[in-house]
């Protein structure tokens, strides 16, 4: 299968429910060529800051820009790995703590293919989407997110 | 030319909006960020970078397009 | 979190469902210091063999040696990598083409810990775990399958 | 001593059982197997691995326990 030409719009309001990613994986069984999938989810940790914990990350980004990038590294996954699909999804707006952020979703005849270009795309969209994380504390003030 | 500026996360904070139409007479983005830090001198110490119709620019880039944005590190996932 | 001590039943009796892999999920909500998940999904291909395809995998094993060596595994995982969770779920019975057979789930503060990991215990599952798929064609017959 | 001998897969297609009680006089898993191959001569061209109390054995291990599993190539996952 090649991959989709059409920039599609990889961001979703509010958080990534268990049901949306149940729902992603069922699609794939009509496609009985693939043999593994590989999944990466990211979650939002109620982490401690100075005393104050991460209740909650707003996420805002440069949607264009983003929606470009996400492209160009599904280009390159293609080109890169031998895959028969790929799906990305980033939430905008609040994520609560424990909840998903980020889904990735790599499927390829053999598993081998999948392991890394599951990495590869998930360092990808660290490093190059414009996406911006404000850490919400419990007490209402805020900080902005830096990815380590 | 009218340049259309976005900012975001933190300096989006900072400049207080998070879009205007800035006149831009000059040509370079040095010469652009001149214009941007006379007008928020907060933003001198701040870490981000500029991309100009989507795309990352450096300060010696020829500013030809209408749309340039301010961006914060990046901080998705 | 240590590693659990008692050895767990790691078979399911059939195609392991998308909404249970949803329910693993959401169970992780509540662990507020995950920040990376990383699943994979082996899926049962309906793969060609002298014009006969396969319509689904019949999965037997020697259960009390596979679950010990489940959970030798998952102890030498721990041990590897700094991860705060895992779980491993494997079919046995019949599995048709495009259902999935396999569910491992490593979850862990940062998420470069989960992809060396997840791939540890795939590779360490096909290799040392004594489970046998017997792949029955779309007229009946059938052949022994062997992991490439 | 009766070994409790379980077959698996391929292996119990041709024993035609999936266990039995076999008794056993002798020592090693070598001696055990020609054992099984005067049984079950089908069984000589077919690969498979000896486990003896669910570890892994090579045919020189002595038998010293009950239980002895035929284990033809994993295919799991």
């Amino acid at each position: 299968m090649k991959a989709d030409k059409k920039i599609k719009n990889v961001f979703r309001q509010g958080a990534i429910s268990s049901e949306f990613i149940a729902n992603s994986i069922a699609k794939h069984q009509v496609k009985t060529n693939i043999g593994a999938h590989n999944i990466f989810l990211g979650q939002v940790r109620a982490d401690t800051i100075k005393d104050q914990t991460v209740a909650a990350i707003e996420y805002s980004a440069y949607e264009d820009m983003a929606n470009a990038k996400f492209h160009e590294i599904r280009e390159a996954t293609f080109e890169k790995f031998n895959l028969t699909c790929m799906h990305i999804y980033h939430s905008l707006g609040t994520v609560k703590s424990g909840e998903i952020c980020l889904f990735v979703f790599v499927s390829s005849t053999r598993r081998k293919e999948v392991f890394k270009a599951l990495e590869y795309v998930v360092e990808e969209i660290k490093a190059h989407v414009p996406i911006f994380g404000k850490e919400i504390f419990e007490d209402e003030t805020h900080q902005w997110k830096i990815n380590s | 030319m009218n340049l259309k500026v976005k900012y975001f996360g933190l300096i989006a904070e900072i400049t207080n909006c998070s879009e205007e139409t800035i006149p831009f007479s000059k040509h370079t983005v040095a010469e652009f960020l001149d214009l941007i830090f006379s007008k928020y001198p907060a933003l001198k110490n701040k870490d981000f970078k500029v991309a100009q119709n989507m795309q990352l620019v450096n300060i010696e880039t020829k500013i030809s397009s209408a749309e340039i944005a301010l961006l914060p590190p990046f901080s998705g996932g």
